[in-house]
């Protein structure tokens, strides 16, 4: 790797200016103000983290900075110098790229040729492709970062997070446009990533540093702490503050971003509230196998936890969206509250109770274009507001108290989910199951990404009000934190196996190492 | 090639066989020839439709170039309307005329914001008008030697139209493989808003897209206007739906981002050979079609089964 | 006023003031010869009376069609005089019905059900066409006469749900009959286009190859594709027919590549309808002085071969042809 | 957990407003749209603009609305049905061989009889999970062999026109009935749209399927359905053309295919499904039938006519699209 930073001609420029700089950025949507007067540093060779709550406005600060959102008032200096950001391009010649937070990958070309993507340079000659040139420097790009992916690879064959990795490739691409240092853009990336792969990204962020300057965002304020120098946090679209990292606890932190105290310690102190011993199984799965997962067994109490973990790979996934009825099975028995419930598809699942959220929000969890509500109502309840015939105003009300109570950011009911922020929408897609009402059994792949602290811990919080109603529910966590937290046991799945089952019951929780052994 | 790309080559190979059992007449070397030799037009329509496909847009602008290209070569090389003599040169001027009609929808495409399948079929009606006012009543003859010649002349047994189809579809398998234009729109197909998050502007390779595919239909409707010695205004009716037919029994998805050129080449073959073999077989004239439709849905059926999701979305 | 010709109740008088008269001409459409011809033929008539042709097509869409004629008449219909040729049987009564009920002076042409009368209506001034039994058997006697009387041919249908079609398919038939060493092959239908005449006739050459001495084509846009194939083929020894007499039929036949054709004179057809209808609009002719046999008729028809096909290379229609006392000059005789 | 103001409820109403009027607007479009049409159709030709002949233009256009609007259903779940218009020359050829035996009841025999064809596509569609261009076009050339057969290839009178007489009278002497159960079409279905979580679902299935799905919407259920429909309209499409033609024929709707989807189209549903209404079709119908007949009565030759109706059904589109709620044209 450092073959390739000695390549580099060392473009120091007189440290006087900063790489980059934010004055009064402001931004208005239809009913919201994304960003109201926003001030920003950004230093050379420094990694800057951003700390905010859903609907703070990061991702919208960072789209100004990459020319993807037109700024209604306020300036951007790269380098000492004003600059007019029209279009990605423009960035990028300035420098400035980013990785976004939803992936964005075309999945059906290969690797290498995303990495390339819009500056394939000598990979095309006179717009015919060269593709052992092209291997190459995609080749180039993923050395830089140690993975090992095939670059001739589709994309959409490729796991999570080997595609997280081929973006963080694909940005690293500006390097080649500019002799200055670059600023690269990480928005939440690591909220899909396993701790291992965090592990790396983070030896790629320090390694940036050396020639580049990062910002980097994401809810896990730990994270934040870990990685970035300093700390810029936003709140309401205005900046509250910056902290060096070094001095700053997560508490402080979150302080900051929601403009009262709170408490980062969300699974376990809220855990203790948890009484209840579990009743007699709900959930009874028996020798469940399935493309990528054999024999499977699972009992889950009504009102219990039960976390799975595994490493990507593992058919956790799988299992999680075949007792939903989105994955078919070749074998087993699944049994729900002493009735065989019927694997034949989601609306068989819906009927008996049970509820899904996946992990693929923009696809799969939400309909974009449509509305807060539509997107809150959309399955079938024997409850409240759609019967037969939709009764409005019970609807609207139902929709209003839930966005109240999960303190959803959105201007009204009616606003399309896509125009929220991602955590926003999350909460959106969460809320659907527990409008239903009927719920005795939620499927829950990683619920909480992408979401702030103060929402998880109002999720975390409103998943063990459910399980104290009874509700039973199998828990895909975003982290072995999460899922030591939350869960009262823990199944380790490994090749498509369930091999372990540790208890977890409050106050007697297992450590992430003892988990990890388990794992591998 | 995955199981997923199987199934139409497979169906192809059973559609054959059961023809060339139940008639010998389908089994010669000549009724291959001339499942060849029919197949020609439609394959060359079909490579410029794909291109399309593949961006996830459609194309329904095939009659109306066609027809309007048939008519300006049956008029520009040698023929019974006017002194005209261009020859090849007519030819080229005619698919260059195909593919400004087809860059016409691509730009009311990205500049008007209008789907494609609105603005391919309004530049179909404005191709047919076009015939019409060149038509004038009176159809054109072609004498032109050269141009009667591709359809009768015959090289290793097959037309020299046949031939040209071959190179059409080798041409689009290389800028379908090779070309910035040919991937992109296989990328704009698979996620059109990635692009643009990369920088790439894609409304200039759009326009492309159907811009090479409108050449296509204008070399189409000079290959009719060869076949039949005359140029027609419906020199392309109809091949509207069979080349999306084709390509989507070849594998395409008209969602996008999925096919290719080699596929659809299986899939205008698979149709051809249904078209050719229901008529050797002797199947009435008033079932042909049904039995066609039926066998198509079949084809793609069993191409899809292997590869059927729970969760898959079919549109 | 002229005096109101017949005894039906309000039978169609004509009191029109001659520059007052709309004509129109509706056919599939422009883009095919014969049609193209029709039209033309109209506007020649229209010239002759100082007036313009309303040229309406519909591009062989029979909703097109139905929607047109309503359109049509619910404006001024009181000196409109329409020359229509319906796109199919089924598609003449609801016209028929309209133009009653608006009081539109109608003729139409080919195309009408066995079983609708002229005589029952009053706005309806004529129907023409040609005797499709006739034609198909006259084409199919010159087929075998040129096959030597034996040998096998094949048959091109033309779209089949049109009496045309079946007309002339009945016609062959009964040649057949007459000529039994004739063997009908194979039967398919091309949709009396040239386009899928060429694909299906070069699959029927490899289906029965030498066998094939004769094309029998329900009309020359067919025939025509077949030549094509039997060109791509290689074959100079197989004999076609066709009906309509278009242009490059008639060059054919000159040159000897085809056998035969029907004639049915497209301009005097688009004359002649409109012409009926001015001479009654206008009251030079009472509508109740039309003859019943006149009121649906078969026009003259040739069979032209190389013999005489010089004489009919260019049609042209005389002045003569569209007098008000000479309307009905060309018949056949009534339809059956 | 405190939530910070995000915007001053005044500030917030002043833009809810104004894209409150732009959204009315973007969804008037169609009617404005078709005023346009309708006024440079009058300036060719100041006769157009008659009673007479607005009225003949709502009866003709009468089954072009039935088709479009039960083709928009599908459209919005993001298929698309090229079947109506074949089906609807079957149904006509049932008409008018049931009606001897049938009578009075024919009317409702064949639209059950199309709409339980309509559904066996729909099932195909769902669980042979075949496109649903491929199931219907397959379909399309299914329903003209079947219609060619059993018609003997040619169109049967309909002697008896009692049993369709009710669709040519005229309620208060100029509104056509066949006009009139065309919209009653509109009104009814767009009506328990909205009454019912199915418009949700629908628009659910269209915009993103595989959300819809795992949301537990009855995603099969509502595609089957859609298809249901669209086949009970062609039905009754075919009862209105027969009414007007007399007979039945195996190709007598087959060309109402493109002017069907273009009508949709042109009324702002967007063809990759979920966004659109059928009050958007039926204007898009209108603006569709007054191309096809005003344009020939004004005047217009026939070459100029074509490329004039490719021009404007473009522009048409570009007018009516409410491109905010369409994520990406293809
Ligand atoms: N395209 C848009 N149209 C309308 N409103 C928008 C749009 N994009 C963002 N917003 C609004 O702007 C605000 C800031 O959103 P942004 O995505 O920047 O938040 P964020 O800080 O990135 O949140 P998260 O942590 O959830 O990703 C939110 O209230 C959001 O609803
Ligand atoms: N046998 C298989 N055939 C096809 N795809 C498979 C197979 N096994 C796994 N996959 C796919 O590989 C990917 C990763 O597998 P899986 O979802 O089981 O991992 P996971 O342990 O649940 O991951 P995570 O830790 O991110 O939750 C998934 O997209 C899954 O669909
Ligand atoms: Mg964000
Ligand atoms: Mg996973």
């Amino acid at each position: 790797m450092t073959t390739n930073l000695s390549r580099r001609p060392e473009p120091r420029v007189p440290a006087s200016a900063p790489a980059l700089e934010v004055r009064g950025l402001v931004k208005h949507y239809p009913g919201v103000k994304a960003l109201d007067g926003v001030d920003l540093v950004v230093r050379r060779n420094e990694v800057l983290g951003l700390a905010g709550e859903n609907g703070a406005g990061k991702s919208t600060l960072l789209k100004a900075l990459v020319g993807l959102v037109r700024p209604d008032a306020g300036e951007i200096w790269v380098r000492g110098e004003k600059v007019r950001l029209g279009s990605i391009t423009d960035a990028a010649n300035h420098g400035i790229g980013m990785v976004f937070q939803e992936q964005s990958l075309v999945p059906n070309l290969t690797a290498a040729e995303n990495i390339v993507l819009g500056s394939e340079g000598p990979g095309v000659r006179h717009g015919i492709y060269r593709w052992n040139t092209l291997r190459r420097l995609a080749q180039e790009q993923l050395d830089k970062i140690g993975s090992h992916i095939d670059p001739l690879a589709r994309t959409d064959s490729l796991t999570f997070a080997d595609r997280q990795m081929v973006e963080i490739a694909k940005v690293l691409r500006i390097e080649e446009r500019t002799s200055h240092p670059p600023v690269i853009i990480l928005d939440e990336p690591t909220s899909v990533l396993e701790s291992k792969e965090i592990e790396t990204l983070f030896t790629q962020v320090r390694r940036l540093r050396e020639f580049a300057s990062v910002v980097f965002v994401s809810h896990r304020l730990d994270e934040v702490l870990d990685v970035c120098d300093r700390v810029a946090v936003l709140r309401g679209g205005r900046s509250v503050g910056e902290v060096p990292a070094a001095e700053a606890a997560p508490a402080e932190l979150h302080r900051m971003m929601i403009g009262s105290t709170g408490s980062d310690d969300h699974y376990h102190g809220a855990a203790a509230e948890r009484r209840d011993e579990p009743r007699r199984p709900r959930l009874v799965v028996r020798g469940l196998s399935g493309r990528s997962f054999r024999d499977v067994d699972l009992d889950v109490h009504a009102g219990e936890i039960v976390g799975i973990v595994g490493v990507h790979g593992s058919g956790r996934e799988d299992v999680c969206r075949a007792l939903f009825g989105a994955e078919p099975t070749t074998a087993g028995d699944v049994v729900l509250d002493g009735e065989k419930l019927d694997l034949s598809g989601t609306r068989a699942a819906c009927a008996a109770g049970v509820g899904y959220v996946p992990a693929e929000r923009k696809t799969e969890g939400m309909v974009g274009p449509m509305s807060v509500a539509d997107n809150m109502t959309l399955t079938k309840q024997k409850s409240r507001c759609t019967g037969p015939v939709v009764r409005p105003g019970k609807q609207a009300k139902l929709v209003d108290g839930w966005i109240e109570r999960l303190s959803i950011r959105t201007p009204d009911r009616g606003t399309a989910i896509q125009r929220l922020s991602g955590g926003n929408q999350q909460k959106v897609v969460l809320a659907r199951w527990l409008v239903a009402g009927d719920v005795r059994l939620l499927l829950l792949d990683h619920p909480t990404r992408g979401l702030d602290v103060g929402a998880r811990s109002e999720v975390y919080r409103l998943l063990r009000e459910l399980a104290n109603q009874g509700v039973a529910m199998v828990l895909l966590a975003d982290s072995l934190e999460e899922a030591i937290g939350m869960s009262d046991r823990i199944v380790v799945m490994s090749d498509g196996r369930a091999t372990t089952e540790v208890a977890a019951p409050t106050g007697d929780k297992p450590t992430p190492l003892d988990l990890v052994k388990e794992m591998v | 090639m995955s199981l997923r790309d199987a199934g139409p080559p497979v169906a192809l190979v059973v559609v054959f066989g059961v023809f060339a059992a139940l008639s010998p007449g389908f089994r010669t070397l000549s009724n291959v020839q001339n499942v060849l030799d029919a197949a020609a037009v439609l394959t060359v329509v079909t490579c410029g439709i794909t291109f399309v496909l593949m961006m996830g847009s459609i194309d329904l602008s095939a009659p109306g170039i066609m027809g309007a290209s048939a008519i300006a070569v049956a008029l520009l090389v040698a023929n019974n309307r006017n002194d005209n003599d261009f020859g090849l040169l007519g030819v080229v001027v005619a698919v260059l005329l195909g593919a400004g009609l087809g860059c016409l929808s691509g730009l009311a495409l990205v500049t008007l914001k209008v789907p494609s399948f609105m603005t391919t079929l309004g530049i179909s009606a404005v191709g047919l008008g076009v015939a019409t006012l060149m038509f004038a009543g009176v159809q054109p003859n072609v004498s032109d030697r050269m141009l009667e010649g591709l359809a009768v002349e015959r090289f290793l047994g097959l037309a020299h139209l046949t031939w040209i189809a071959f190179a059409c579809v080798l041409v689009g398998w290389l800028v379908q493989r090779y070309s910035r234009l040919g991937r992109y729109a296989f990328a704009i197909g698979g996620a059109e808003e990635v692009l643009a998050l990369s920088g790439v502007r894609v409304a200039p390779y759009k326009v492309a897209v159907f811009t090479m595919a409108g050449a296509f239909y204008g070399l189409a409707g000079v290959m009719v206007t060869s076949q039949l010695g005359a140029g027609l205004v419906q020199a392309g009716k109809g091949y509207d739906f069979s080349a999306i037919a084709a390509a989507v029994v070849g594998g395409t998805l008209l969602i996008g981002g999925r096919g290719g050129i080699l596929h659809s080449a299986v899939g205008v073959l698979l149709v051809t050979v249904l078209t050719n073999g229901l008529v050797q077989i002797g199947v009435s004239p008033y079932w042909q079609g049904g039995v066609q439709g039926l066998i198509v849905v079949a084809a793609v059926a069993a191409a899809v089964i292997p590869q059927r999701r729970r969760n898959q979305v079919t549109k | 006023t002229e005096e109101v010709g017949g005894g039906g109740p309000a039978a169609a008088a004509g009191a029109c003031d001659p520059a007052d008269v709309t004509l129109v001409g509706q056919v599939r459409n422009e883009s095919n010869p014969y049609e193209a011809a029709w039209l033309d033929g109209g506007d020649t008539f229209a010239e002759q009376v100082g007036l313009t042709q309303q040229r309406l097509t519909y591009d062989g869409d029979s909703t097109r069609q139905q929607e047109q004629i309503s359109q049509l008449l619910a404006g001024d219909t009181e000196c409109l005089v329409m020359n229509v040729l319906p796109n199919g049987d089924s598609d003449t009564p609801p016209i028929v019905e309209g133009a009653e009920e608006a009081g539109a002076y109608l003729v139409t042409q080919w195309n009408k059900p066995a079983d609708l009368n002229v005589t029952d209506y009053d706005y309806w001034l004529s129907h023409i066409t040609y005797d499709g039994v006739e034609s198909g058997r006259q084409i199919g006697d010159a087929l075998a006469e040129a096959i030597g009387g034996s040998g096998g041919v094949i048959a091109l249908q033309g779209v089949l749900d049109t009496g045309a079609a079946k007309d002339r398919f009945a016609g062959f038939e009964e040649s057949l009959a007459a000529n039994p060493d004739v063997e009908l092959l194979d039967d398919q239908t091309a949709n009396f286009s040239r386009a899928e005449a060429l694909e299906v006739t070069k699959t029927l050459l490899t289906k029965h190859g030498e066998d094939i001495e004769g094309i029998w084509a329900a009309n020359d846009d067919m025939a025509l594709g077949a030549l094509e194939a039997l060109q791509q083929a290689g074959r100079t020894d197989v004999a076609v027919v066709g009906i309509d007499a278009v242009p490059d039929a008639l060059t054919a036949i000159e040159e000897g590549s085809m056998t035969a054709t029907v004639s049915s004179d497209g301009p005097w057809q688009g004359g002649i309808g409109l012409a009926i209808g001015y001479c009654v609009a206008t009251g030079e002719l009472a509508a109740g002085d039309i003859a019943d046999e006149d009121r649906a008729w078969f026009a003259e028809q040739f069979l032209i071969d190389q013999d005489n096909v010089a004489d009919f290379v260019s049609p042209e229609t005389t002045e003569s042809d569209f007098a008000c006392d000479n309307l009905f000059s060309r018949s056949q005789g009534a339809m059956s | 957990m405190s939530t910070p103001v995000i915007t001053t409820p005044a500030a917030e109403a002043a833009v809810t407003g104004r894209a409150g009027v732009g959204r009315r607007l973007t969804s008037f479009m169609p009617v404005i749209a078709l005023v346009v049409l309708l006024a440079a159709l009058t300036v060719a030709d100041p006769g157009f603009l008659t009673l007479n002949s607005l009225t003949a233009a709502a009866r003709t256009s009468a089954p072009l609305v039935v088709l479009a609007a039960g083709a928009t259903l599908v459209v919005l779940c993001g298929g698309i049905d090229l079947s109506i218009a074949a089906l609807c020359s079957l149904a006509t050829v049932f008409f008018a061989l049931w009606l001897p035996d049938a009578g009075g009841l024919t009317t409702v025999a064949v639209i059950a009889a199309t709409a339980a064809i309509g559904a066996v596509q729909g099932v195909a569609h769902v669980l042979l999970r075949i496109p649903s261009f491929i199931v219907t076009l397959g379909g399309m050339s299914i329903f003209s062999a079947i219609a060619l057969v059993i018609s003997d290839a040619g169109p049967i009178r309909v002697v008896d026109r009692d049993a369709t007489h009710w669709l040519t009278l005229y309620v208060g002497g100029v509104v056509p009935m066949a006009f009139v159960v065309a919209l009653l079409v509109v009104v009814v279905v767009s009506l328990v749209l909205r009454l019912t979580p199915l418009e949700s679902w629908i628009r659910a299935t269209g915009y993103s399927e595989s959300a819809a799905r795992l949301a537990g919407a009855p995603v099969d259920v509502v595609k089957i359905a859609a298809f249901t429909v669209s086949g009970a309209c062609a039905g009754l499409a075919a009862v209105m053309l027969v009414s007007r033609n007399f007979s039945g024929s195996p190709t007598m709707a087959d060309n109402l295919l493109l002017p069907a989807v273009a009508a949709i189209v042109v009324g702002g549903t967007a063809i990759t499904g979920g966004h659109g209404s059928l009050w958007r079709s039926l204007a898009g119908a209108l603006v569709v039938t007054l191309l096809r007949v005003g344009l020939p009565i004004v005047g217009v030759p026939s070459a100029y006519e074509q490329i004039l109706y490719g021009a404007i059904i473009v522009a048409a589109v570009a007018l009516t699209l409410d491109r905010s709620k369409v994520l990406t044209i293809k």
